[in-house]
């Protein structure tokens, strides 16, 4: 069952093989030169759209990639020769610069809290610099006027064309076993939620930068092969003029397609050949409004709206099984406190949420986090789980300072995360959303999906309870409120963390999923010496399953003491039906 | 005479889970109806699904007889609406008198008899109006909210935990300014609270949300702390 | 149009949909390809470059064609830039199989072009001025390098106005750097003394810290060489804006430009090998032909189209001499060829460059240019001494 | 030295122009226009077309305001507005009209370089200097607007509702303001700034369908910088662009012209707030 899709898409690779093979035979001269070039630029449009169309990464510096490959390849030749090990030494150079700059841009588009914009202003910004490189390399690189007429490879244009149809058929095919896979489901979780892919532990930023890299060298040798087969090495393979020709391409073919972009280059390219020649400002005006208008009117582009009309909804892809890890003994150090927070406050501007919190939790406890809204509870849970935001003081997990660790961080300390609000990825099934919690423990493959997900058993009794486990295929947006709040648990239980922060878990339950819920909780702590933090409303249900209650006002700590000390309290009772009380202000 | 607001079986939710089903619950000119009930029971989406921040995705809001579903909320506060949402309600970069002008329908200039009337229960209205609002103290902020929502007189006024994280001293002073203005210009107010105490001393009803429905409804006489104490189980 | 939509339809579907043998037109006609900036940077220039052609092939039409062949012109966008380039001239050698290239472009366009004509096999001739040294077995070029231009002003400044030190300021582009470094050595070999050498960026248009320089450094002579177009106008507004009126040589400026500019060009120095104002018979009748033939549409002829025309005559010149359009007869014919026209005689060279006349010229506050001085035959000097057979 | 700090001063008082109406769109309609290019160049061809209809050069800047708030107005209904829900794809669609802009100016009034008379020319003797008129005379434009822009800002009731929106476009709606509206006129408005600026650095530049292009990308990187704040974004053009003025004076003109933009970039990179307070 799970063969006749690949066996579909084998048989489609092949013939779409051969027809690429066979195809010089029957075009002219011209048409097969034009469509090498359009081939290549067909696969560079692939790399925009795993960026841009899966990863939410808008990058308008392909173009530069290409021409760094291309570069590679003509001064290495001008200025050695052309033999074999130059060659391959040009590019191994090409598509290792490529790399190293696009991790470059990655570390300054990818930085903490800066906005997602900023990456495509700095891949534009690359481009310029790129252009500008190029024109002061006087002869070296030929300035302006590019280097043409070295040494090339010796293949004919039908040669060329075989090759670039293969090298984009192979772009297409590896671009689609790539965002089919578990790995390509995590790019489209950052896209949808980056937050919570950090909080299962996921360096978004690496993932970004290794993906930048990965598109870089791609765009990289489809320049080197530009560069071997016209001769030609000049500025405007790399100018952010053609960077944006690809998103236009990118957008109109439909993004998020892999087909869609790759078809429009090659025909909007092959096109223009045609009626840009005639007609140049006419048609650049066309390519310009029609982008307008598919932008505004239909932003999934043409593509899916061609094929919509054509197809039913795609086949739903059978949900993988769940199986069940053994529990590590997770019981932490008991030497050491599982939280320690000493004089941590926070401020936002003249603001004070949060001011001189003490406090110590040890594996196997379950402290309830209490107080009225506003008192600071969630923003306490942030400062536990990034160092980056608390103003003063300090945090340790485990022993552990977290400094100013960013959340991915305190995550491999053995922290979990459950948001106040479901914090879930939207578009992605049930199934990817647990496998993607599961990263750490087991790598997302890159070219295949995980027939079984193993899940610890507390994640699993989630599920069950909640019905989950009958909706693995089911797109998370379709799921109730409470499911998601449920399957949120489920991702944080899944990551098997040794120390849990849950920012009300149960709000949306049922009373029996909550009872339930409160039995899987209460379980760890004891049975798994986890140590667990819980913000909670429902004192009632805080009085069942906590071992110890922090009572929070104002920023402060009122009361921190067993669960009869706290629940007896006439101090508590007043914060939350707002009877006059004598010791709070 | 029709009522000041009229919440018709609205439904509404955010993506495709509903907060809210099938809610009917009116608010008749001059009286004060106080909604309460636990965290995520849907209280505060019902106040923007009143204001047209969130579609309904059923039903019907009615302001002052007249149909408003389906209209932006600018429109709606022209209708002598005014709003004191929970979050973020304040212009913390504005000073207090810009955060009061804002409140101010377009070509009326003129708020000073407007601040005075206020200034009588918040004295700090009139001396620092030029005072960023970001640097008043807590129960600075919410007492101009307060201000910014009663400076014109509206008919309706919604208003979204206003006693969170409250002196009670101050809050006893925001009760008498909503018992005043309504003695004063019959003004209708929906109050959404946790604060059950203050809540049930301002209101001549009250409404229970749970699970997004109204679970109980009756009037806030001696026995309802006990009624609504029952739904919240604290 | 029937064949782009048979290559799309094969492109989509990778279907072979069987384009045709192209039909091979060139049999009839002296089929002449201009791949030329319609977009782009050159677009400015590019309609005078191709009424220039169409005057020279209706031309020779009317005198009996190329051997008896008739002319016919083949002209296709290159976007002004490599990447254009690459697609006009496949497009013109390999689908409209023209029998030679002439045309003015870009240098980045004529780099990239090269290489498609090596591999076609037709002669290239280019007609647009050029930083020099660019050299192929299929490349002619019929104007002029710095070695011809330069030394005009830089003799007249340094003789006859006694200028000693000198501020070059360019655009940072092939160009403006060959340009400018070929003026310095020119300049340091005769004795000057160059203050300063500066560069901007291509699109820059903000010559503030230049012009700072400029005031700084005190040169008695500036000698400019930016990108066409709006670098030039840009530099000459903001000097004249800063009150810089030093000597003033402008090795990029062409009628056209100067007379857009107006009043504030008056008084540069300008060298060409062409001018409007050049008082001969062939002049006059090169501009009466244009008048006549394109009546009010016509573009003002200049320094970039009118080699446009000899070159097509210098191709007439060489098939003639070859008794034959093969390449390979053709290219040996054209460094034996030469023609007299609006610019006075071209004769080709082994080192496949052209003798010049050259006028210095300077710009009148009415935006006109005046010829000053004429230098008769000023020798390109050693372009492509590989290529000497 | 006099000369340097006037470089400096008159720079930093041209890009801020130029900058302006990029940052006020940006600031209320969280958006960047990457069609700024283009209507700076539609002021630069009002200049043009209103001085070759014989109109004195002084009338331009104001004519080319005007074409570029109804051309503003226009693109905010049509384009913008359905895509105020989706920023990134605004920024494809403004630089799709960008393009297109380009190409109608290309085929209405060709590629050529056009001039436009400059309504003072020359230098003049200032501060112990000659300087250029024109270049003063944008330092002196450059304050005015400031002025004028900070009294919208601050004196009016349009100002106070766009500075509403820009902190917190939901409880302005809250208090009856319409966001919309606010955001329509701002785009317009945005719009108008960026023509007049087009039309006031015609007296230094060429007019050509291009003529945009040099400016968006450091107009862009100082509005990134500046966040929404018309002080952030003066003292970022005096920075940035005096940096570029210090490094093309005395370093190399080629790494001046780059230098807004990467410096601009390593800044974001170390401080994503920039110049603004945050």
């Amino acid at each position: 069952m799970a063969r006749t899709p690949l066996l579909r898409g084998g048989v489609a690779v092949a013939i779409a093989a051969a027809l690429v093979l066979a195809a010089p035979l029957a075009l002219d001269q011209y048409a097969i030169s034009i469509l090498i070039r359009s081939f290549l630029f067909g696969a560079i449009a692939v790399t925009v759209d795993i960026l841009w169309g899966y990863c939410g990464v808008l990058s308008f510096g392909q173009a530069t990639y290409f021409g760094i490959g291309a570069y590679a390849f003509g001064l290495a030749v001008t200025q050695i020769g052309l033999s074999p090990g130059v060659a391959l030494g040009a590019l191994a150079a090409g598509c290792a610069v490529s790399a190293l700059v696009a991790w470059l841009i990655a570390w300054l588009g990818f930085g903490p809290r800066v906005t997602p914009l900023y990456i495509s202003v700095i891949t534009l910004v690359e481009a310029v610099i790129f252009v500008q490189l190029i024109y002061s390399g006087g002869d070296f690189t030929g300035s302006s006027s590019g280097l043409s007429g070295f040494d090339t490879f010796d293949v004919s244009m039908e040669g060329w064309f075989r090759i670039a149809g293969l090298f984009l058929l192979a772009a297409v095919v590896l671009g689609a076993i790539l965002v089919r896979s578990d790995a390509g489901r995590l790019l489209v979780a950052i896209r949808e939620n980056e937050q919570r892919c950090r909080y299962c532990g996921i360096a978004t930023a690496r993932v970004k930068g290794v993906l930048l890299a990965g598109a870089a060298v791609i765009a990289a040798l489809a320049g080197y092969a530009y560069a071997g087969y016209t001769d030609v090495i000049a500025p405007d393979l790399g100018n952010f003029q053609f960077g944006t020709e690809l998103v236009i391409w990118v957008a109109l073919g439909g993004r998020g397609t892999l087909y869609g972009p790759a078809a429009a280059a090659v025909l909007i390219d092959y096109a223009s050949a045609y009626l840009g020649g005639t007609l140049p400002f006419i048609w650049q005006l066309i390519v310009g409004l029609v982008f307008i208008v598919v932008i505004v009117l239909m932003p999934q582009g043409i593509g899916p709206a061609v094929a919509s009309l054509a197809r039913r909804r795609p086949r739903a892809v059978a949900p993988p099984a769940l199986a069940t890890v053994a529990d590590a003994e997770v019981g932490g150090d008991a030497a050491k406190p599982a939280i320690a927070v000493a004089g941590l406050s926070r401020h936002y501007g003249s603001l004070r949420v949060l001011d001189g919190i003490d406090f110590t939790a040890r594996a196997g406890e379950l402290v309830s986090l209490v107080g009225p809204n506003g008192a600071g509870k969630t923003t306490l849970i942030r400062c536990l789980s990034d160092g980056a935001e608390r103003s003063g003081g300090s945090v340790a997990i485990e022993g552990t300072p977290i400094g100013r660790a960013a959340p991915e961080a305190c995550v491999r300390l053995g922290l979990g995360r459950k948001f106040q609000a479901p914090n879930v990825f939207e578009t992605l099934t049930v199934a990817d959303a647990l496998r993607i919690a599961r990263a750490r423990q087991e790598r997302l493959s890159p070219w295949r999906r995980a027939q079984s997900i193993a899940l610890p058993a507390a994640a699993r009794l989630v599920l069950q309870a909640t019905g989950l486990e009958d909706a693995l295929a089911t797109e998370v947006r379709h799921l109730s409120h409470g499911a998601k709040q449920a399957l949120e648990l489920a991702m944080v239980l899944a990551m098997q963390p040794r120390v849990l922060l849950l920012d009300e878990p149960t709000a949306g339950l049922t009373k029996g999923e909550r009872t339930l819920i409160g039995g899987i909780l209460t379980d760890l702590v004891r049975r798994h010496g986890l140590c667990i933090l819980l913000v909670e409303h429902d004192l009632e249900f805080v009085r069942e399953i906590s071992s110890r209650i922090i009572v929070l006002h104002q920023g402060r700590i009122l009361l921190d003491g067993s669960v009869a000390e706290v629940t007896g309290s006439e101090l508590v009772r007043s914060i939350y039906t707002g009877t006059p009380e004598p010791a709070a202000a | 005479m029709s009522a000041a607001l009229d919440i018709d079986g609205v439904t509404a939710g955010y993506g495709e889970s509903m907060v809210l089903r099938d809610v009917r619950l009116s608010v008749a000119p001059g009286e004060v109806v106080a909604v309460l009930g636990k965290n995520g029971m849907g209280k505060t989406t019902l106040l923007k699904t009143v204001m047209g921040f969130l579609p309904a995705r059923a039903g019907r809001v009615r302001i002052a007889g007249a149909d408003v579903t389906g209209t932006p909320p600018h429109r709606r506060a022209a209708r002598a609406v005014a709003y004191g949402p929970q979050d973020r309600a304040i212009f913390q970069e504005l000073t207090v008198g810009e955060n009061l002008r804002l409140a101010l329908p377009r070509g009326v200039r003129d708020m000073q008899a407007g601040i005075e009337r206020l200034a009588a229960f918040f004295p700090f209205l009139a001396s620092r109006q030029r005072q960023r609002a970001g640097t008043l103290s807590g129960g600075e902020q919410k007492m101009l909210i307060m201000a910014r929502a009663l400076l014109t007189r509206p008919r309706l006024l919604l208003i979204d935990e206003i006693t969170e994280g409250l002196q009670p001293s101050v809050i006893t002073r925001l009760g008498e300014v909503v018992r005043a203005e309504r003695a004063a210009s019959g003004i209708a107010v929906l109050l959404v609270e946790q604060n059950v105490g203050f809540a049930l001393s301002v209101a001549d009803r009250y409404a229970v949300l749970a699970r997004g429905e109204i679970a109980d409804e009756g009037p806030a006489d001696a026995d309802a702390a006990a009624r609504v104490a029952a739904h919240l189980s604290v | 149009m029937k064949r782009a939509t048979l290559g799309v339809l094969a492109a989509t579907a990778l279907v072979a949909a069987g384009a045709g043998v192209p039909a091979r037109a060139a049999d009839q006609t002296a089929k002449i390809g201009i791949p030329v900036g319609l977009s782009g940077a050159n677009s400015v220039v590019a309609p005078s470059v191709v009424q220039a052609a169409q005057l020279a092939a209706a031309e020779i039409n009317a005198h009996g064609g190329i051997l008896g062949r008739k002319v016919e012109l083949a002209v296709a966008d290159d976007g002004s830039g490599a990447d254009g380039a690459v697609k006009a001239f496949t497009s013109l050698i390999f689908q409209d199989h023209v029998n030679a290239i002439i045309t003015m472009e870009t240098s980045a366009a004529r780099n990239a072009g090269l290489p498609v004509v090596a591999r076609g096999k037709v002669p290239f001739i280019y007609t647009s001025y050029y930083e020099g040294r660019s050299c192929s077995p299929y490349l002619f070029v019929d104007a002029w390098v710095p070695d011809q231009q330069v030394a005009s002003i830089v003799d007249y400044f340094m003789k006859e106005k006694g200028a000693k030190t000198f501020f070059l300021a360019g655009s940072d582009y092939a160009f403006g750097r060959g340009m400018l470094e070929y003026t310095r050595k020119y300049i340091t070999a005769h004795g000057g003394k160059v203050l300063d050498e500066e560069y901007l960026p291509m699109d820059a248009s903000d010559w503030t810290s230049v012009i700072s320089k400029i005031r700084a450094d005190k040169p008695d002579a500036l000698i400019t060489s930016t990108a066409g177009g709006a670098p030039n106008v840009t530099l000459t507004k903001q000097l004249r804006a800063a009150g810089v009126k030093v000597l003033f040589g402008n090795l990029a400026v062409d009628e056209g430009t100067a007379k857009a500019i107006g009043a504030d060009a008056a008084g540069v120095y300008i060298s060409q090998s062409y001018l409007t104002t050049i008082d001969s018979p062939e002049n006059k009748a090169f501009i009466a032909g244009l008048d006549k033939m394109f009546g009010d549409k016509v573009k003002t002829p200049n320094d970039l189209s009118e080699p446009e025309y000899d070159g097509i005559y210098l191709y007439k010149a060489a098939v003639e001499k070859a008794h034959s359009f093969d390449t390979k007869a053709v290219l040996a014919a054209l460094p034996h060829v030469s023609f007299t026209g609006a610019r006075g005689a071209i004769t080709m060279d082994h080192q496949h460059h052209a003798p010049l006349t050259m006028y210095l010229g300077q710009v009148q506050p009415d935006g006109s240019v005046k010829v000053i001085k004429t230098f008769p035959h000023v020798d390109p000097g050693n372009q492509c001494p590989k290529l000497k057979s | 030295m006099i000369g340097l700090l006037l470089d400096v001063a008159t720079t930093a008082a041209i890009l801020f122009v130029v900058a302006a109406g990029l940052l006020i769109t940006f600031g209320v309609l969280k958006i960047i226009n990457f069609a700024h290019g283009g209507f700076l160049t539609v002021g630069g061809y009002a200049a043009l077309v209103v001085t070759q209809a014989g109109g004195s050069p002084w009338l331009a800047a104001p004519a080319a305001f005007v074409a570029g708030v109804v051309l503003g107005a226009a693109v905010e209904r049509v384009i913008v507005r359905p895509l105020y829900s989706r920023p990134l794809d605004a920024i494809l669609a403004t630089w799709g009209l960008g393009i297109v802009i380009v190409q109608l100016i290309t085929l209405a009034f060709g590629r050529g370089t056009n001039f436009v008379p400059s309504p003072v020319s020359g230098a003049v003797a200032a501060f112990g200097t000659d300087y250029s008129a024109w270049r003063l005379i944008m330092l002196v434009v450059a304050v005015l607007l400031a002025a004028a822009l900070a009294a919208l800002l601050q004196g009016t009731r349009l100002g106070l509702e766009a500075r509403a929106v820009i902190m917190n476009e939901e409880l302005a709606q809250g208090l009856g303001i319409d966001s919309t509206r606010v955001r329509f006129v701002t785009f317009a408005l945005g719009a108008g700034l960026a023509a007049f600026a087009g039309a006031l650095i015609t007296p230094l530049l060429s007019v050509d369908p291009l003529m945009g292009v040099p400016w968006l990308l450091n107009a862009f990187m100082l509005v990134l910088v500046s966040g929404t704040s018309l002080a952030s974004l003066g003292l970022a053009s005096l920075l940035l662009g005096g940096a570029q003025v210090v490094i093309s004076t005395y370093g190399n003109p080629v790494l001046g012209a780059l230098s807004i933009v990467v410096l601009a970039a390593v800044l974001l990179r170390i401080r994503p707030a920039g110049f603004a307070r945050g």
